[in-house]
């Protein structure tokens, strides 16, 4: 029962995204690692957050089937990330113009 | 009363669950929102501070880390995939594998705290190390005792939960035809891999 | 006098006290909620009284200086995060919520319960700390000096914690349950205005909470093992806990205004039997408060050594607020127009309601002005403001809705003679309480103060006054309610001639909330709609 | 009308140079908001009686839905109101935010629960502030515990005080006499009690006043910061005449602007140097190890004002050899009421 047999809703995802999923991420968390030693410098962050950003959207398509979810599950997605980074914005632009 | 009464059916109550897992989970995400912002504020407070006390983590054992989450998220997610599957056994064996990783997880960041402790990097007042530059490095190290306990809570929280579902998989309770406390158990292991993988970056790549 | 009981209600389930204390019905648990809501209140309104009486003379009048320190606290402690966050919702929204949208119960009935038990945890732990030495920090719990006071800061903030899941829990709950229990018909745009108020408060406190719960425990541990994230003297930096604590409480503000709002439409449109003039504004307005008051945290910090460019962008965007308030304000008053208005005791809360929060709000316009803020910050002037959001608001409502919907809990009507009187004595009581609060802020009386200037002694007498007129003006509420519970002349199921579906329903309502199937074929305002049909 | 207006909101006498620009915004604010209240009360109170229910029903009025230009034009309105308060208030507030170039430094520490002053001259004084009328007076506070907040309600000013940070307020006092000074941050127990008067005096009060300070062995306030500086080996790192050595030199520094280990460019004014002595790892020049150490309480409001103004007096010296100031001077004794 369990939305198993629902049709109006996409198939669960194959045992093969999975691990192809699994793939990606482990490449990215390399790759990530290697441009930490590359000491890109201010850039350094910026990619690094850009690359974690990614591993998330991975997990939660892959493993959390975000895309199966309801729409306010995503709409929860970016509103969390869109409150976290407002709050950093308001801290952030007290100290650096103070 | 009971959920049979309030809901048209089976598919209504499980849309309810999942709904209130994502909220839960948004819900739970912005607990950590506030370290962030301290976090990047006082790293613009001391941008050189910061990237010492960065550089001073194992790099190594933070993506060793990194790794055993990811590898555990993968086995909770292939675990529904078997359970899905009418696979019981597997199930349960990918449950059981992904608490060893992330026992594991635990047993690493311990090391890690035994070697900052041995420093005397500890946070706050407790923090007697000199060899890194004095403000910014015991601020970072307070956040980095925030970030990662706040994030081994949860970690320890989850076990218990993949633990309880494995013994309800095992017990038949949880099956191919209902599983959806699996499903909502699976979503806050993944949340918890998330919340590292941004920690991760932030406190031992970004030197 | 001789009287068939009342009909079988959700009151009676035959399982005596562990039917309350066990139960899963709404219906049951708003009213545990109100229980609970009405010993807060009951406790933060004495606190109060003491706190005013302290303040007839310019030094000690009754309590020494560290009891009065600790008495604001534990006051706005209270208040804050035992009566008004969980009063409307907690009560009124437990127990209409569902039967508005034609539901039989919450999505998650043990979670709703578990939330009542989970508040009562931490009201007690809150509490504990009153015998555990009394907190002194003011509910702010500024650093460093929570860090520093040696207070039982660590019970209160623990309690506040626990309250804040308790809160989430509800939040969740509502939100759900609006999501995926609407009866078959019953759209997004046929649920009365206090269901989406209630959903956009759902919202926020699903958002802030966590942020306050975070921020209030590294102050518990900062004060307990000397964690120094805020402490200057580790590096730490005091002003960044200003802006954790107020990303959640100035949203706090709108989960403490936004149920209010929702009440004081349906008593507007009821009243008056006229649909909403846009039920659109009225909606996109909740929304819109619930959104942009996450952006106006730093308006409480103008001169807390904040810097001028986010001084300059949260004054900006602390204006936004204010104008989705004065949709719904012009949305009521032009509902009104062309009604059948049949006067009643909510509709008089209405009335005083209708000045003190506009006022109230438009002084949160005039501390929002950086330039004026800097002689009012933390003086009376903005004790008086959010006191008549808070008081003059949200507790107005909250008495227009304990009269609007007594019928339909109790089954029994009040006096309408005592609810006008006591109606008449909150509303005129609080306001010479907290005009001449005003008038002290403007002379530059700050706030938290126990001794002050001579000059301002004879504001601070009418003020305490007031503040008696107002108790006095509670009690009698509660009396009456109290003799009408016992008293009460039978109550037919829609005493107001209202569309709204919990007037469809029996008063009280039954246990599973509908005898018939909810008929959506008219929206909660078709007044002339349900007319025709019966 | 101003009179009038500020007798009406019971605000206190317009003692500085910004009160009167500040009041009138006030009244304009307040008026609105008073007219706008009353005019919502009136509103309801007409709208419940001309359409109260009567026995045979008031003819049906038509009521058109809301046109949308009617809310456009209502909510537009609104909008542009607020934004000129908010324009108008944000403007005064930068010019609060902002000392005159000519403002007269004045040193201000706060503690539980008492405030003392350091003068240029070198002299102290504690929770009485001496001003001149008529000239601006920068304040330089910080604070040695917890958060104070520096209110002169007759000023219209307010300024949070925080421990290890300064922060500035201005005013130019416009009417001579006492004017009280309020903590209006929350402090703890004595908080309501920690006050204390600003005496603005009039040009000769205030040459007498400076006169009765002045003692036999009058010296200003940077005579007593070289001394300050030696006995506490400042000097030790820091040279007096450009001469390179662990710490920047103090010659020409005040007022230049210097690049920071963040790569950042300061001015250094009397809040860096400050904020300098007490976390000087905070902001680092670049070029120099973050070797010095914190005086975060080891040293008092009086000689780190006295300090500042030593480098102050440096700003213009020329850049060439000459010895470092004299061996230390006998310390001056320093009025400030015991804690």
């Amino acid at each position: 029962m369990d939305s198993t047999d629902s049709a109006d809703e996409p198939s669960f995802p194959s045992g093969r995204s999975l691990v192809i999923a699994l793939v990606a991420l482990a490449g990215l968390t390399v790759v990530s690692w290697g441009a930490a030693q590359l000491a890109l410098g201010a850039a350094g962050t910026p990619v690094a957050l850009g690359i974690a950003a990614t591993k998330a959207g991975v997990v939660a398509v892959a493993f959390m089937e975000l895309l199966r979810a309801s729409t306010l599950a995503r709409v929860i997605a970016l509103v969390t990330v869109g409150f976290i980074a407002l709050l950093c914005a308001g801290t952030v632009g007290d100290v650096a113009f103070r | 009363m009971k959920p049979e009464e309030i809901y048209a059916d089976r598919r209504a109550r499980t849309h309810a669950l999942h709904l209130g897992m994502w909220i839960f989970l948004g819900s739970e995400t912005l607990l950590f929102a506030g370290l962030f912002g301290l976090y990047s504020a006082y790293r613009a407070q001391f941008p050189a501070d910061f990237a010492t006390a960065v550089g001073h983590n194992d790099a190594t054992i933070g993506t060793i880390n990194t790794l055993v989450l990811i590898v555990s998220s993968f086995f909770v997610a292939w675990s529904i995939h078997a359970l899905r599957g009418g696979h019981r056994r597997m199930c349960i064996a990918s449950l059981v594998t992904a608490m060893a990783l992330g026992a594991s997880f635990l047993g690493l960041k311990t090391i890690e705290y035994s070697h900052h402790f041995a420093e005397g990097i500890a946070p706050g007042a407790q923090y007697t190390s000199t060899e890194l530059p004095e403000a910014g490095a015991r601020t970072f190290f307070t956040l980095y005792y925030a970030m990662t306990g706040l994030h081994a809570l949860h970690v320890i929280a989850g076990l218990a939960i993949l633990g309880w579902l494995a013994t309800r998989v095992r017990r038949r309770r949880t099956t191919t035809e209902r599983h959806v406390e699996l499903e909502l158990g699976g979503l806050y292991w993944h949340l918890i891999d998330v919340v590292w993988i941004f920690l991760w970056p932030l406190l031992y790549l970004t030197g | 006098m001789t009287e068939s009981p009342l009909p079988e209600s959700f009151w009676r389930d035959g399982r005596g006290l562990r039917g309350w204390l066990l139960t899963t019905d709404h219906k049951r648990i708003g009213i545990l909620f109100f229980f609970g809501t009405t010993l807060a209140l009951i406790l933060g309104g004495t606190f109060a009284l003491v706190l005013r009486l302290e303040l007839l003379t310019p030094d000690k009048t009754l309590v020494d200086a560290h009891t009065y320190n600790q008495l604001f606290t534990h006051h706005g402690v209270v208040m804050v995060w035992m009566f008004l966050i969980p009063s409307i919702p907690g009560v009124f929204g437990n127990f209409f919520v569902p039967i508005m949208i034609g539901a039989k119960d919450v999505a998650f009935p043990r979670l709703n319960l578990a939330s009542f038990y989970v508040y009562l945890l931490g009201s007690v732990v809150t509490l504990v700390a009153l015998v555990a030495g009394g907190v002194d920090t003011g509910w702010t719990f500024y650093a460093p000096y929570s860090a520093s006071t040696n207070g039982a800061v660590g019970w209160v903030v623990t309690g506040v914690f626990i309250l804040g899941i308790s809160t989430i829990m509800s939040g969740i709950n509502f939100i759900v349950t609006i999501h995926t229990l609407r009866a078959k018909g019953v759209g997004w745009m046929g649920i009365p205005i206090f269901v989406w108020t209630i959903y956009a408060t759902s919202i926020i406190q699903v958002l802030a909470t966590p942020v306050l719960g975070l921020s209030l425990m590294l102050v518990g541990i900062d004060h307990a093992w000397g964690l120094g994230l805020f402490d200057p003297a580790a590096g730490g930096d005091p002003v960044l806990f200003q802006h954790l604590f107020w990303f959640y409480s100035h949203p706090a503000v709108y989960i403490m205004i936004l149920p209010a709002l929702g009440v004081i439409t349906e008593i507007v449109c009821t009243f008056s039997r006229n649909p909403p003039v846009s039920y659109r504004l009225l909606l996109v307005s909740a929304l819109g408060i619930a959104f942009v008051g996450f952006l106006t945290w730093g308006h409480h910090m103008f001169i807390a050594g904040m810097s001028t460019f986010d001084s300059g962008v949260f004054g900006a965007l602390s204006m936004l607020v204010a104008i989705f308030s004065a949709i719904k304000v012009f949305t009521w008053v032009a509902t009104l127009y062309g009604g059948r208005i049949s006067l009643g005791t909510p509709i008089l809360y209405f009335f005083g309601f209708s000045f003190l929060f506009v006022f109230g709000g438009m002084s949160g316009v005039a501390v929002a002005t950086s330039s004026l803020d800097v002689h009012w910050h933390d003086t009376y002037f903005v004790v008086a403001h959010f006191h008549f959001i808070m008081v003059g608001g949200s507790l107005t409502a909250y008495l227009a809705a304990l009269h609007y919907w007594f019928p339909k809990v109790t089954g029994r009507q009040y006096s309408g003679r005592w609810g006008l009187v006591s109606a008449m004595m909150v509303t005129l009581g609080f306001f010479f309480t907290f005009m001449p609060q005003f008038l002290l802020g403007n002379a530059g009386m700050p706030r938290r103060y126990y001794s002050y200037p001579d000059r301002y002694q004879w504001l601070n007498v009418m003020s305490t006054a007031g503040a008696s007129v107002l108790a006095l003006g509670l009690l009698l509420t509660v009396g009456a309610l109290a003799v009408a519970c016992v008293r009460g002349k039978r109550a037919p199921a829609d005493p107001w001639g209202s569309a709204s579906p919990e007037w469809q329903v029996p008063s009280p309502p039954p246990q599973h909330n509908f005898v018939t199937p909810p008929d959506p074929r008219h929206g909660p305002y078709d007044y002339d709609g349900r007319e025709r049909s019966e | 009308m101003n009179e009038l207006f500020r007798t009406l909101l019971n605000l206190p006498e317009q003692a500085s140079s910004v009160a009167l620009r500040i009041d009138v915004l006030h009244y304009v604010v307040i008026a609105v908001s008073m007219l706008g209240a009353t005019g919502v009360a009136v509103a309801v109170a007409v709208l419940l009686f001309r359409f109260r229910r009567r026995p045979g029903g008031h003819p049906p009025v038509s009521r058109g839905h809301v046109p949308l230009w009617a809310e456009v034009t209502m909510i537009g309105g609104l909008l542009t109101l607020f934004l000129a308060f908010w324009a108008v208030g944000f403007r005064q507030f930068v010019t609060l935010q902002t000392p005159p170039a000519n403002s007269m430094p004045i040193y201000v520490v706060a503690k539980q629960w008492m405030w003392t002053f350091a003068y240029p001259d070198g002299s102290a004084t504690t929770d009485d502030l001496y001003v001149p009328v008529g000239r601006p007076v920068k304040l330089v506070m910080t604070s040695r515990d917890v958060i104070h907040s520096f209110f002169v309600p007759d000023f219209r000013i307010k300024q949070d005080v925080l421990p290890a940070r300064t922060t500035t307020a201005w005013f130019e006092a416009t009417r001579a006499g006492p004017h009280d000074i309020l903590c209006a941050e929350y402090c703890g127990l004595e908080h309501s009690r920690m006050r204390g008067r600003v005496i603005a005096l009039s040009d000769d009060d205030w040459a007498r006043w400076a006169d009765s300070r002045a003692t036999p062995a009058a010296h200003d306030l940077a005579t007593m910061g070289a001394r300050v500086a030696s006995e506490r080996g400042c000097l030790r790192c820091h040279t007096v005449d450009g001469t390179p050595h662990l710490g920047p030199t103090w010659a020409q520094l005040y007022g230049s602007t210097i690049v920071l280990t963040s790569g950042d460019r300061i001015k250094v004014d009397e809040a860096y140097l400050t904020e300098s002595m007490m976390d000087p790892a905070l902001k680092l020049r670049a070029g120099f190890a973050p070797i010095m150490p914190t005086y975060q309480g080891l040293i008092q409001g009086v000689d780190v004002a006295a300090l500042v103004e030593y480098i102050r007096s440096l700003a213009d010296r020329p850049l060439e050899l000459d010895p470092p100031p004299a061996a230390p001077l006998p310390p001056k004794p320093i009025p400030t009421r015991a804690p």
